[in-house]
């Protein structure tokens, strides 16, 4: 708990004392985690821990039994802190949540220009009618360009996790939540997402919570919490992501 | 030693999206393997195809010789092919001896159910399996108050109540506590003595516990690669897929 | 050859009533996966709608009753589109991913729109408007007032029997005032008049061609670009086609899911109103009408598979043509000229009437759910495991 | 303290032997020797009518209730059954001649259908079988492709109209809309209508409302009946179990389409006339909210849902019938959303422990297993102990 000296002011995202179940099986136990403004947080862990529900139950997609979660509302921190733990998913999209699920999630029978264009759902007044895809995104994620009219069901992998991304950053959120951005795809299309995240960083301020377990990934967060059966068990700086660590709570 | 299982260039493609491609695989009597990979590596659809819930697009699966082609999924699991599914799906409305009753009757057709009471060696069966499976003291309880250990433990017992030949495991260890997982994997030890078994597994620590055959890494749905447990646990593409970084880079 | 033409001409103009009955019935079901029992009763307000605005059109005279149809299209629309609104956030959006239920529950109010149309009158009316005026007015006030969510079920178990009572009460009450208490339509029939420039016909094809059916044939096809384009390109289609294909992700971009799934059925009962308003061209309504359509129009669902367009328009000029060739006789009539063997065409003039050609069609149905077990279009994905 | 769990499930279950088998016994000693005593005639053959229609809820509740596939086309079985035996009704004429109305259209010869129902046993049988055998049938070409729930629902209306518009249509078979009257027919030399044998029907009802109780009870207690509802459950976990659910699923609702058949025997000669119009869409819906009503998968429930809608039916529809429909949809709309389980399920989960506590008999809660073993469960529990 180096890093406990965050102040709460400077939190983008607050999480306490959340609490989650499933039907009888208790999921997450009592976990705290903080994104403070600006940063990128990553939680890491093995598969099935716990990560993905934390990251629905901050999407409202699960309903904790206890806890709360409270999303900050101006740059300089919580100002005027909101809890949002009873909000549901499309009005936390509004408040600036942006989130790229596991598995990408793409909406398959619909061409990836209209994927791109519900993305837009997500800003505060929702879609004007005819507003069109920034060239930013293009710049970010080029291949898009080429498959504006292809359905988003027949993508490949990787351009499907482009594409995720980029539809999440259509709202302009100011907190992106990603759920293990590299699973499954190539190493090349990783190296690229992996740009494409900082990029995004660098140019918005944007703060970003991230599942991952890609190390060389994990290692470019400012701050990394570690689950293990449901609860956070360690957490401090990326620069002292110990090899212990990550063997106990990552590797293969 | 003879083959139980064989399975060539097989490819499964639903509109386009191979989850299968070009997979060749055998597994031999009497053999517990492990089958690990990411998500969407293609672990179920491989389970679906073997089980006839899936169809092959191309290639074949034979099962102690015989293709399995078109066979429907009743045929196959007579045939000896039992299936645990990765959430466990027991039925809630019955007790947990119920349950193991009615996959343990010999006679499945229609008439002899009707008919037919559970014999002397039945209900034997019944009882013993109870015991390994620890679920004795809660053989008169509905399935839905079992805890969730307890479920996929009861739905370990309903496969081999079906008295296979090979056990199909999907993700046993999934949302289970720490002791949980051990007693599951004892449980799977213990059966592996009598039965073949293809366990898919992503639990890491879960997968050393049990692996002491070979160990099969699926990606994209292709074969990754096939070994002991060190050997894949050291393989540079093994810890590229799950990891991004080879083992010495853990080390800053 | 003409026989045969006209027979075809029939057949299409069954098809298309049928398929503009099916319409919002498809995309209900296909949508969302509702069984809409109600439907039928959607049409039937739909038609009953077209007769109000007939006779309002009627005060103002000749010159404007020949256009009455034109409102009474866009009303009708919105009639069973607020009514459809209205049993979404009512009753159906409690019973999402339970399809045997919603069956149940359209079914109860398929029967209480029936009953509704043979007893409204003005009394009914203002008791309604007592009631609705007693228990959501009630509500607010709780609402605003103390800590809603502990009191909300006492709340309702208090307003709901309370403001029903006083409402029936007020009914009895002022049953005896006949004014305020004559039924507006009663249980019998009422007859929609077309307009002068659909009566009658045109003979161009060498068999008489009534305009009313070229009428319906028109709007048919009117709805379904209609359809098509509300779909395909406007803004709230494609967060419609979002939700349906990816419920939870669609929540996650910030589209209002309820909202969606209110303006979904609206739609689909918005189309069931004006298929009615064209079901009034064909002949005298009544509050069966519904009845008559919603099995009809289910099997075209059932064989064009769920949630596709093309699919339903086949379907629906299969069965229509099928039915028409087979119940007039015409097959049987053909078969008698190409000389086919008697036992052949005592089978089809057994069957040559229109009940009995509903036999027939719905054997023919089973035989091709045999083959193609989830429709023409079979549909990949979450409705499709029903 | 677990291993004597299962001992008490056991005897309790002992004891809801006893209790149901009491009730039931009372029950019929009420229905079939106290009633005919006490009530009028007319009441009691209205009373009959609703038994007959229970016995046709019971056939719902087995294939809705236990094994999940909604019928809404039984009224084809049920019909079925009533003309079957109308038809032996209508053959109680003298050797050569021919009912009556077939002259109306013509008909000279009696047509070859007619010809088995001169035999009272063949008529018994047929009554049971054919319902049963056609119901299998569209049960198997329905279900051999997968076709399930609401597709199910579907394709029965649909048959139901197929059928309704097949008797309609059909004068010169079995006088079409007009239908078979029984009343002004003899059985065993008895006018149909005459008090004896409607006493008779009534008995006779009653008698095989047990019977056909028994029968589902047997069915759905042991193995059959715990993988009916399997098949409700998971059907896909059946099949990967070893088991084909068709054939199951084929011989369930073959039975309950020959139960319907029976009933329908029943209703129809205490009705007095059987005409297609039992076959409309209304009716076949109505069946299944009996069902609802009482609490689907609970046999006594069927039974009980029926009778209180039959009732209700009758009173309201007596005196104020514009009021009916409205009462009818409501009652589709809150059993649906508020009542899923019926009367008998919300009695089990709310009703039975208030009243237990009124009289002060309240049952032993039964704990969520694992906290039993659970260490900070257990630790409380001893803190709670001590604290007493």
């Amino acid at each position: 708990m180096t890093q406990a000296t965050v102040q709460a002011t400077d939190l983008m995202l607050g999480i306490s004392d959340l609490n989650v179940y499933y039907g009888e099986s208790h999921i997450l136990r009592n976990v705290d985690l903080n994104v403070p403004f600006g940063q990128m947080v990553c939680l890491i862990g093995r598969n099935g821990v716990g990560k993905t529900t934390l990251l629905k139950t901050i999407m409202g997609l699960l309903s904790p039994r206890t806890g709360n979660i409270v999303l900050g509302d101006q740059p300089d921190g919580m100002a005027s802190p909101r809890s949002i733990t009873k909000l549901t998913p499309d009005r936390r999209a509004k408040l600036g949540i942006g989130y790229v699920p596991q598995g990408r999630e793409i909406i398959p029978r619909v061409s990836v220009k209209d994927n791109l264009l519900l993305g837009l759902e997500a800003k505060p007044e929702g879609r004007k009618g005819n507003e069109s895809i920034p060239e930013e995104i293009f710049e970010l994620f080029p291949v898009l360009k080429t498959m504006l009219s292809r359905m988003g069901g027949d993508l490949s992998g990787g351009q499907q996790q482009q594409l995720a991304i980029a539809r999440a950053l259509m709202g302009k959120p100011r907190l992106l939540v990603l759920d293990e951005p590299t699973e499954g795809i190539q190493p090349s299309i990783i190296l690229e997402i992996e740009a494409a995240v900082k990029r995004i960083i660098a140019a918005t301020g944007i703060s970003v919570l991230l599942v991952e377990q890609h190390l060389h990934f994990v290692r470019q967060a400012d701050k990394y919490y570690a689950m293990q059966k449901g609860g956070i068990v360690a957490s401090g700086s990326t620069k002292e992501l110990s090899r212990e660590v990550i063997q106990r709570f990552l590797a293969v | 030693m003879s083959k139980i299982l064989e399975i060539e260039n097989l490819t499964v493609s639903f509109g386009g999206f191979k989850a299968l491609n070009n997979l060749n695989f055998s597994l031999d009597s009497g053999e517990l393997r492990v089958i690990i990979g990411p998500n969407g590596a293609g672990k179920t659809t491989f389970l679906d195809v073997i089980t006839g819930k899936v169809q092959p697009t191309k290639g074949r699966v034979l099962f102690k010789g015989k293709d399995l082609k078109k066979i429907p999924e009743y045929k196959i699991s007579r045939m000896g092919i039992g299936r645990k599914f990765q959430t466990p799906r027991v039925y809630l409305n019955l007790t947990a001896k119920e349950n193991l009753d009615l996959v343990c009757n010999r006679k499945k057709n229609v008439l002899p159910t009707l008919f037919g009471q559970s014999d002397h060696s039945e209900q034997r069966t019944v009882a013993g399996l109870l015991e390994t499976i620890g679920l004795d003291k809660r053989a008169n309880l509905l399935a839905n108050l079992l805890s969730h250990g307890e479920k996929q433990r009861l739905e370990i017992g309903m496969l081999v109540a079906q008295s296979p030949d090979l056990l199909l495991v999907d993700e046993p260890a999934a949302g289970l506590t720490d002791e949980e997982t051990e007693n599951v994997g004892a449980l799977l030890l213990s059966l592996a003595e009598s039965h073949s078994i293809i366990a898919i597994e992503h639990d890491m620590e879960f997968v050393r516990q049990i692996a002491n055959d070979k160990v099969t890494v699926l990606h994209q749905g292709a074969l990754l690669c096939e070994g002991k447990m060190d050997e894949v646990q050291n393989d540079p593409r093994v810890i590229e897929v799950y990891l991004g970084e080879a083992p010495e880079n853990i080390e800053h | 050859m003409s026989t045969l033409l006209e027979g075809l001409f029939n057949g299409i103009s069954i098809g298309s009533v049928l398929l503009i009955a099916a319409l919002g019935l498809a995309i209900i079901f296909g949508l969302m996966g509702v069984i809409n029992l109600a439907h039928g009763e959607l049409i039937m307000l739909g038609a009953y709608s077209t007769f109000v605005v007939q006779n309002i059109f009627k005060l103002f005279g000749d010159p404007w009753f020949d256009f009455y149809i034109i409102v009474a299209i866009p009303v009708a629309f919105v009639v069973s589109a607020a009514v459809g609104i209205i049993l979404e956030r009512g009753a159906i959006r409690f019973l999402y991913g339970r399809p045997l239920e919603t069956l149940l529950a359209t079914w109860g109010v398929s029967l209480i729109l029936q009953q509704f149309v043979r007893s409204v009158s003005w009394l009914l009316v203002i008791s309604l408007g007592i009631f609705c005026l007693l228990f959501f007015g009630g509500m607010q006030l709780v609402k605003s007032r103390t800590d809603w969510q502990r009191v909300k079920t006492k709340a309702i178990a208090l307003l709901l029997p309370l403001g029903a009572a006083i409402a029936i009460a007020f009914y009895f009450l002022l049953s005896k005032n006949s004014a305020l208490s004559t039924p507006w339509f009663s249980s019998r029939n009422v007859d929609v008049t077309a307009p002068a420039w659909l009566r009658g016909g045109t003979d161009a094809l060498g068999f008489q061609i009534p305009y009313a059916r070229l009428f319906i044939i028109g709007l048919t096809l009117l709805c379904l670009l209609g359809v098509y384009w509300f779909l395909q390109r406007s803004t709230w289609g494609l967060k419609i086609r979002s939700v349906t294909q990816n419920r939870t992700m669609s929540s996650c971009l910030g589209i209002p899911t309820a909202k969606v799934d209110a303006l979904t059925f609206a739609l689909g009962s918005g189309l069931a109103g004006i298929a009615g308003c064209a079901v009034s061209l064909l002949g005298s309504v009544g509050p069966n009408t519904g009845q008559n359509y919603i099995i009809d129009t289910f099997m075209v669902v059932v064989v064009g598979g769920v949630g596709n367009l093309l699919g339903a328009i086949l379907a629906a000029m299969g069965i229509g043509i099928l039915s028409y060739l087979i119940g007039s006789g015409t097959l049987a009539l053909v078969l008698t000229n190409l000389k086919a063997p008697q036992s052949l065409l005592d089978f089809f003039f057994f069957f040559a009437s229109s009940s009995m050609a509903k036999v027939m069609v719905f054997a023919l149905i089973i035989i091709f759910l045999q083959i193609k077990p989830a429709g023409l279009f079979p549909q990949k994905g979450r409705t499709a495991e029903l | 303290m677990n291993s004597e769990t299962g001992i008490q499930t056991k005897k309790r279950k002992r004891k809801n032997k006893v209790i149901e088998t009491s009730v039931i016994i009372a029950l019929f000693i009420i229905l079939a020797v106290i009633l005919p005593v006490v009530i009028p005639a007319f009441r009691l053959r209205l009373v009959g009518r609703f038994l007959s229609l229970a016995i046709v809820a019971l056939g719902i509740d087995l294939i809705w209730g236990y094994t999940g596939l909604l019928s809404l086309g039984h009224g084809i079985f049920f019909a079925l059954g009533g003309y079957a035996l109308a038809m032996h009704l209508n053959l109680q004429i003298p050797e050569g001649k021919i009912p009556e109305f077939f002259t109306l259209y013509g008909v000279e010869k009696l047509p070859w259908i007619w010809q088995p129902f001169y035999s009272f046993p063949v008529t018994i049988l047929a009554l049971i079988i054919i319902p049963g055998i056609v119901a299998g049938l569209i049960g198997y070409l329905v279900f051999r492709n997968r076709i399930k729930g609401v597709y199910f629902s579907i394709l029965t209306q649909a048959a139901l109209l197929v059928f309704y518009n097949f008797f309609n249509g059909q004068q010169e078979l079995i006088n079409g809309t007009n239908g078979l009257k029984t009343d002004t027919e003899k059985i065993f030399g008895v006018l149909a209508s005459s008090p004896n044998a409607q006493r008779g029907f009534y008995v006779t009802t009653v008698i095989l409302l047990g019977l056909v109780y028994l029968l589902c009870r047997w069915l759905t207690s042991g193995r059959f009946g715990r993988l009916l509802m399997a098949i409700r459950d998971d059907e896909t976990r059946v099949r990967f179990s070893g088991y084909n659910p068709t054939g199951y699923k084929v011989l369930v609702f073959g039975i309950s389409g020959a139960i319907a058949g029976i009933a329908g025997a029943l209703y129809t000669v205490q009705t007095g006339i059987i005409n297609p119009s039992i076959m409309q869409v209304a009716f076949s819906i109505e069946m299944v909210i009996w069902v609802a009503v009482g609490g689907r998968g609970t046999l006594i429930g069927a039974i009980l849902g029926t009778m209180l809608v039959r009732l209700a039916q009758t009173s309201l529809s007596e005196s104020f019938p514009e009021i009916w429909l409205f009462f009818q949809g409501a009652l589709f709309l809150t059993v649906v959303t508020v009542l899923p389980d019926g009367i008998v399920g919300w009695f089990k989960d709310y009703g039975s422990p208030k009243l237990r506590s009124l009289i002060r008999r309240d049952q032993p809660l039964v704990t969520y297993p694992s906290l039993v073993e659970d260490p900070e469960v257990q630790q409380e529990r001893d803190e709670i102990g001590g604290r007493r």
